[in-house]
C-alpha cells in the first residue's frame, strides 16, 4: 500500500498548478461561474481556454498519440482533473462529454476515418460535441427512444426530438442515438450516429435552468439527412454502444476537488468572521459540521482515487463509478447545504448583491447541486447497479 | 382536543386557495419575483378587498377581528402558493407591533390603512450580524429636543424596498444589559438620510439594506415605550416565526402534492416512477415530513392563538419544519429529475423559499437552542 | 382546533396517574424490565398487574361493556396508554397483541359464544393469546402460510409450524392463520383458529432474543384437532379478517411516552453531570441532539394523537398509523442511539453493573429498538402502504 | 499510489481468516462472551504460535519485524471474526507502550514474554470522567523512598480481569498544565492493593473498574521518563484509534456479506427479497459505507505505518467508521429483521461491537473536534 503519488506525479501536480496560476484568466476569476453558468463570456473564455489546454495536450490526455493525446498515465490524468476542479479552470461540462463520453467510443466503435477526423480535432479543442440520448418520453430509459433514422440513397433521413442536449446551441456536432429499427425488441434497433448541427432541419430551443442560464436544449430534427458514412459502428447496436460509453471512466474526483475547495474557503470564512463577540470558528456545531463535511469529502476523495488506480492496475471499474458518484453527489448537495446554513442570512445573496460572501458561491451551488445525481442516470439506478453488480443481488 | 379547522377556517382556506390560484396564477409569480419592486399594487388591492391584511387586527381599527389560527390558515395557503410581495413584512411584522404596543393615536394612523392597503410597513430589526437578539442591534437613536437621530445600518430588512414606514429596533441609551435600551421608533420610510438598496437573494424575496444616516424624526414616533422595545420585539419574532412555518407548511403541501401527481403519470421503463419502490419510499417520507411539520406548527400556532406560553413550541415548530421543508424539496427535485431543474417547472421556486425560510428568524440550530432551555438545558 | 383535552379528560389523566403510582409494585421499578425482556418474574407481576387494570376496566378499555369493556373514549384511551407507557406499568407486548389484535378481531368475525368466552375473560385479564402468523418461509409474507388445517368430523386437524409467537410457552390460546384450501389462490383459502394452547400435539420451542430473554417461540402443530366451532369467522376468509386485524388501532402513543420519558431522564442526567469541569447540559453538541430528540418525539406525539382524534371523529386512519409506526420506530432507535452516545463509556453498561447509569436502559433500548419496524409489517411495508393506500401512487 | 496489500499481507489476511475460522468459530465466540474470562488460554497458545503477538515486535524481543499496517491487516480479519478476546489491549494498549518508552531491560522482560503468548498486559488510562484527556487522569503516585504508592480507580480497563500486568497512568506531581506531570508505571496485577471488577457491557467486552488501594512499586517499574507520560500515551491512543478502525472495518465487512447472503437466498412474497429496491438501496448504501471505512482506516494506518504525521487521518478514519459500522449493522438488523434478533443469530455480535467501538478512544463528535483543529478551526 502506497497513498503517495510518485515523485514524477507530484512534479507533474506543481507543473499543472503552476500552469494554471499563469493561465487561468483574471476575467473568468471575477466571472466564477459554476456548473452549468455558461454565459456568452464565459463560454468564450472556456473556448479559448480549451485551445490552450489542447495545445498541452492536456484537453484529452487519455488519447492515443495518433489521435491527439498524450497516453498520460491514470494517476497524472487524476491529478490533472483534480487541480483543474480545485483551480476552477474555465472546463465546463461539455468538455467533460466530448472528452469523455464522445471520442473513447469512436476509438471504440468508429471508423478510422471518424477517428482521424473527429478525435484529433477534439484533443485540440476545436470541436465540442452535444449528446442526443434523452427524449421527452425517455429519460433514464434509453432504450425507450423513439427519434427515428431511415434509410434512402446514401443518407439516413432523421425524424423526432431530443431533450436535455446540454450546449446544444453551441456544440459543432450531436452525438445522436436514434432508432433505425421500429420492429426489434427495445434494446435493440437503435443506432448512433455523428449529426452536423449545421445540418438543415435542425432546430434548437432553450431550456433555462435554474441558475437562469441557457445550457439545455430540445432538439428537433425534421427530414435531417445525415450521410451514411456517420453512422458509428454497427446499425442497431447503439443501444450497447451508448451503454458501454456511459460506462467509460466518470471521473468523480471534479465533485470531490470543487467540494474540497469550497470546504476550505468556508473554514476560512470562519475563522474571520465574528459572531456573538467570537469567531465562527469557535462555534461548537460549525466546527462539527465542517469538520463532517471534510470527513466526508476525504471518503468522496479516495472513491475517486480508486476508480483511477483501479485503471492503473488495468482493473474496468463498474459499480464502484457508480458509488462514487452517488455519494459525492449527495455530498455535493450537503455541501451546498450546510454551507448555507453556516452564512445564515449571507448564505441567501445571490451573485452580483451587496453584502454577499464568498462570492455567493454557496447560495449558486445550492441551486446547481440540483442537477447532480438525477434524471439519467440518476442515483436510484446508480444504487441498483451496485446492488445488482457490485453485490450481486438479483434483478428480479 | 380537536385537530382539526373550524368550518370557518375550512371556508377562508377554500377561498384563499381559489384566489390565490385565480389572481395570482405561477406566472404572475414569475413576473413579481422577476420584477423591481416584488410586489403588485393591483394584487395588493384585491387582497384588501378579501380582508386578508385586516384579518387579525380589531374591527375598530379596520379588521376583522379573526385569530392569529386564522391568519395561520391564511399563510398556509399562501405558501402554497408561494404568494410573493410584502404581506408577511407588512401585517406580521409591521402590524402586529403597532397592534401590540402603539398608542391609540398610532393604532388609528396605520392600523386601518394596512388594513385597506395603503400603507405598508415593516421592521427594520436585523444589522450585518445577521443575528436576532438584542446585541446585535447597533443602530442608534439619539435624543435631541424632542427629536431622535437615527444613525445605523439594518441588514436583511424584508421589503423595505415598497415600504411606506419602518418600524426600527434602535438603540437608545446604555444600559447594563443589551435588552434593556431598545426603542422602536416608525420612520417614515421616505425621510431624509434613510436609504433603502434591495439585495439579491436566491429566494427573490425582497430583503433590504437599509441606511440610516442622521435621520431626524420627533419623539412621536416612538412606539411603545422608549428601552422597553425588546420584549415587544420577542413578542413579534415568536409571532412572525410560527408564521413563517405556517406559510412553509403551505409549501411543503404543495411540493408534495406536485411531486405525487409527477410519480403517478410520468413514465420510465414502461411503468409510472411512483411505482419504483425507491420512489415510493420517498415519497412517504415527504409525507411524514409534511404531517409533521403541520401539527408541529398548528399546535404553536393554536398556542400563539390562545395566549398560551408557547416559545418551546414555537422553537420545535421552526426547528423541525425548517428543515423538513428542505427535505421535501430535495426529494421533490430527485424524484423530478431533469424537468425540475428547468426555470419553467416551479418545483425550484418552492425550493428557494425552503431555503429562505429555514434561516429568517433563526435556523434549525437557533431554534433547538430555544428547545434546550425549554428542556431546562 | 384544541390541541388541549378537555378538563374531564385531564382529571382521568390525574386519576390513572394517581392509580399507577399506587399500583405500580416496587420491585416492577426496581426489575425496570425493558420491550422484550419477560422474566419469570416480570412476566408473574405483569399477570397480577393485568388482573388489577381489568378489574378498573382499563387493560381493555375499549370493549363493549357487555363483554367486559368500559366503553371508554378514544382519547380516554389514548391518555390511558401514554399514561401507561410513560410510568412503565406492568403491561407487555402480550397484552397489546391479545387486547388489540385478538378480540377487535373476535368482536367482529367471531360467534356470539366466542365473543362472550374470549372477549371477557380477556378484558379481566384472565386470559393472554399468543399468534401464529408467521411462519419460517413467510415473514412479512402472511398469504404464504403453509401449515394446513383438514377437516375430520367435528374437527380440523392441525398440521405445521410456526415462528416468532411471542409468549406462546405463556399464552393460553393461540390466535392460529392455517391453510384450508390449499388449492385456491395464496390469498383465499386461509382461516383463523382459537386454539388452546394445552391441545395434544403442540409443541413449544423458545428462541432466545438478542436481550438474552424467552418471548418468541418456534410452535410446532402435529395432528392437533381443534373443534370446528373453534374457527373464527368464515372459512378461507381468513387473510381479508387477519389484515383488518393488522390495521386496528395500533397505538404507537406507547413508544412515544416511552421516548418522551427517556428523553427526560437524559436531559435529567446531563443537568446533573460534570464532564470537562462543566454540566455536560452546557454542551453545545448534547444541547443540539437532546433538544432534536424533542423535536422529533413531539412529531412523533403529534401522529399518535392524530390516530386518536380521527377515530374519535369516526374516522379510520389508515396509512396515517403506517406512518406513526414508522416514524416513532426510527426515532426510537435514534433515541438509544443517541442517549448510548451521550453517555459514552457509560452507555455500554449492561443492566447490573457496576457503575451503570440511568438503570442501563439505554443500552437495553439499544438492543430491543431492533426488533422495532423489522419483520412482519416492517418499515418496507409501512412505507409500502403510505405511499400506495396514503398518496394513492400506483401499485404496479 | 497503491491501494491494494502487498502480496505478504494478502497472504496473512488469508491465512488469519483460514486460521479464525477454525480456531475461533462462531460457536467459540458465544462461549468467551458469556465465559466469565472473556479470553480462552487455549487459542491464545495458537495464536501465539501464528505469531500474532509478535507481529509488530523487532526480532530482537521475540517478534517478527512487522509493520503496523500488517498489524492492522490482522485486526481487520479479526474484526471480521469478531475475535473476542485481550489481543488488543495486550498488544496494542501494553505492547506498544514497552516498545515505544520502555527501556532495554523492560522490553526484553515483557515483549518477548507478550510475542509467546505467556504475559498479558493492558492500559489503565481513564477514570471515572471516561475522557481520554490527561486532565481526566486523577489517580495519583507519590514517591516514597525509591518507590511509590499508588492510589485511584480507573474504569473502562479492557481486558484487565485476565492481565499480568497493568500499565498504569498516573500523576506524579503538580504541574501547570494537566499534561505535564503523568507517568507510566508497570504494575503487576496481583499487587496487594490492586482490586479488579469486570463491568458488564452490552458488547460483553471485557472493560474493567480498576482500584488502586495504597498499592507500592518500586521506581523501576516506571516506564519511560517520569512526568512525560502523555506524549507517549497520546501516541498510543492515536494508534490504538486507527487499529480499532481497523477492526470496525472487517466487522462492517463481515455484516455487509451476512446481508446480502441472506437478501440473495430469502423469498418473501415470491422473489429473493434482495430484489426489492429498498433493499438493494440499503445494500448500495451499506456497501458505500464499508469502503469508505476501509480507504480512511488504511490511509490513516499506512501514514501510522511510515511514521508520517497522522493525526487528522486518524481522526478522520475513526469519526467515519464508528458512526458507517453503526449504520451498516442498523441496516443489517433491519434486512434480516426477526431472524437477526435472535441470540442464535451473529448478526447482534456485531451490531454490540460496532456500538463499542464507536465509544472508545473517544467518539465521532470527539474525533471531528480534532478534525476541525486540523482544519485550522
Amino acid at each position: 500500500m502506497d497513498f503517495r503519488f510518485s515523485e514524477g506525479e507530484e512534479a507533474f501536480r506543481q507543473q499543472v498548478r503552476q500552469w494554471l496560476k499563469q493561465e487561468i484568466p483574471q476575467r473568468w476569476v471575477e466571472l466564477d461561474p459554476g456548473i452549468w453558468e455558461e454565459t456568452e463570456e464565459s463560454w468564450a473564455i472556456a473556448r479559448q481556454f480549451h485551445r490552450k489546454l489542447g495545445e498541452k495536450g492536456w484537453l484529452a490526455p487519455a488519447y492515443p498519440k495518433e489521435y491527439g493525446g498524450l497516453e498520460l498515465s491514470h494517476m497524472k490524468r487524476l491529478i490533472l482533473a483534480e487541480e483543474l476542479a480545485y483551480n476552477r479552470a474555465p472546463v465546463g461540462v461539455e468538455v467533460e462529454i466530448t472528452v469523455n463520453w464522445v471520442t473513447p467510443a469512436i476509438l471504440l466503435f468508429g471508423t478510422e476515418r471518424q477517428k482521424k477526423e473527429y478525435a484529433t480535432r477534439i484533443a485540440r479543442g476545436d470541436t465540442i460535441f452535444c449528446i442526443g440520448y434523452s427524449e421527452p418520453d425517455a429519460g433514464s430509459d434509453l432504450a425507450s427512444v423513439k427519434t427515428r433514422a431511415v434509410e434512402d440513397g446514401d443518407d439516413y433521413v432523421i425524424n423526432g426530438q431530443k431533450i436535455w442536449c446540454s450546449y446544444a446551441h453551441l456544440a459543432d456536432y450531436c452525438w445522436l442515438a436514434v432508432r433505425t429499427d421500429p420492429d426489434a425488441p427495445k434494446h435493440k434497433g437503435i443506432s448512433v450516429f455523428i449529426v452536423d448541427m449545421k445540418t438543415p432541419g435542425i432546430t434548437v430551443r432553450p431550456l433555462i435552468n435554474i441558475l437562469n442560464h441557457h445550457s439545455f436544449n430540445e432538439v428537433f430534427f425534421d427530414d435531417v439527412r445525415v450521410p451514411k458514412e456517420n453512422l458509428v459502428g454497427q446499425k442497431n447496436n447503439g443501444w450497447y454502444q451508448v451503454a458501454i460509453a456511459l460506462d467509460f471512466e466518470r471521473s468523480s474526483i471534479g465533485w470531490a476537488a470543487t467540494n474540497q475547495r469550497i470546504i476550505e474557503e468556508l473554514a476560512d470564512y470562519a475563522r474571520e468572521t465574528t459572531r456573538n463577540g467570537q469567531p465562527l470558528a469557535k462555534d461548537p456545531l460549525v466546527r462539527n459540521q465542517l469538520a463532517q463535511l471534510a470527513v466526508e469529502n476525504e471518503v468522496a476523495r479516495m472513491m475517486a482515487y480508486r476508480i483511477a488506480w483501479m485503471y492503473s492496475k488495468g482493473l474496468h471499474p463498474g459499480y464502484e463509478s457508480s458509488m462514487s458518484m452517488v455519494f459525492v453527489s449527495e455530498l455535493s448537495r450537503r455541501t451546498a447545504s450546510i454551507g448555507m446554513r453556516i452564512l445564515g442570512h449571507y448564505g441567501e445573496l445571490d451573485r452580483g448583491s451587496k453584502w454577499a460572501v464568498l462570492n455567493a458561491r454557496l447560495a449558486r451551488m445550492s441551486l446547481s447541486a440540483l442537477s447532480i445525481g438525477v434524471g439519467g442516470g440518476s442515483n436510484e439506478i446508480q444504487r441498483n447497479i451496485i446492488a445488482v453488480r457490485g453485490l450481486g443481488l438479483p434483478r428480479k | 382536543m380537536d385537530l382539526g379547522l373550524s368550518e370557518e377556517q375550512e371556508m377562508l382556506k377554500t377561498s384563499a386557495r381559489d384566489f390565490l390560484q385565480k389572481e395570482c396564477p405561477k406566472q404572475l409569480v414569475r413576473q413579481l419575483d422577476d420584477s423591481e419592486e416584488g410586489h403588485s399594487p393591483d394584487l395588493w388591492r384585491k387582497m384588501a378587498e378579501q380582508g386578508w391584511m385586516g384579518l387579525v387586527f380589531p374591527e375598530e381599527y379596520g379588521g376583522s377581528g379573526g385569530s392569529f389560527l386564522d391568519l395561520a390558515v391564511l399563510l398556509d395557503e399562501m405558501g402554497y402558493n408561494i404568494l410573493p410581495g410584502p404581506f408577511f413584512s407588512a401585517v406580521i411584522l409591521g402590524g402586529l407591533p403597532i397592534a401590540l404596543t402603539g398608542s391609540e393615536e398610532q393604532k388609528m394612523e396605520f392600523l386601518p390603512r394596512l388594513a385597506d392597503g395603503t400603507t405598508l410597513l415593516t421592521l427594520a430589526l436585523t444589522e450585518p450580524t445577521a443575528g436576532y437578539d438584542a446585541a446585535s442591534v447597533r443602530t442608534e437613536a439619539t435624543a435631541r429636543n424632542g427629536e431622535y437621530v437615527i444613525n445605523g445600518t439594518k441588514l436583511f430588512v424584508p421589503n423595505a424596498n415598497v415600504a411606506d414606514y419602518l418600524i426600527c429596533v434602535a438603540r437608545t441609551g446604555k444600559g447594563d444589559q443589551a435588552e434593556s435600551s431598545l426603542t422602536l421608533l416608525i420612520i417614515d420610510a421616505r425621510s431624509p438620510g434613510v436609504r433603502i438598496t434591495p439585495l439579491k437573494t436566491i429566494a427573490r424575496d425582497r430583503q433590504c439594506e437599509v441606511v440610516f444616516d442622521n435621520v431626524v424624526v420627533s419623539e412621536k414616533n416612538i412606539l411603545g415605550r422608549p428601552n422597553e422595545a425588546w420584549p415587544i420585539v420577542e413578542e413579534v419574532l415568536q409571532k412572525a416565526t410560527v408564521a413563517k412555518c405556517a406559510e412553509m407548511v403551505g409549501g411543503a403541501q404543495a411540493v408534495l402534492d406536485m411531486t405525487v401527481n409527477y410519480a403517478r403519470e410520468r413514465i420510465q421503463f414502461d411503468r409510472p416512477i411512483g411505482s419504483f419502490q425507491a420512489i415510493q419510499h420517498y415519497c412517504a417520507d415527504m409525507a411524514s415530513d409534511v404531517i409533521g411539520s403541520r401539527f408541529l406548527t398548528y399546535k404553536a400556532a393554536w398556542k400563539t392563538s390562545e395566549g398560551l406560553p408557547a416559545a418551546a413550541d414555537v422553537a420545535m415548530a421552526k426547528a423541525w419544519t425548517g428543515e423538513a421543508y428542505e427535505r421535501v424539496t430535495l426529494l421533490g427535485h430527485q424524484i423530478l429529475g431533469a424537468i425540475g431543474f428547468t426555470m419553467d417547472h416551479d418545483m425550484h421556486l418552492y425550493y428557494r423559499r425552503a431555503k429562505a425560510g429555514q434561516t429568517i428568524f433563526g435556523d434549525a440550530d437557533f431554534q433547538r437552542g430555544i428547545v434546550a432551555r425549554g428542556q431546562g438545558l
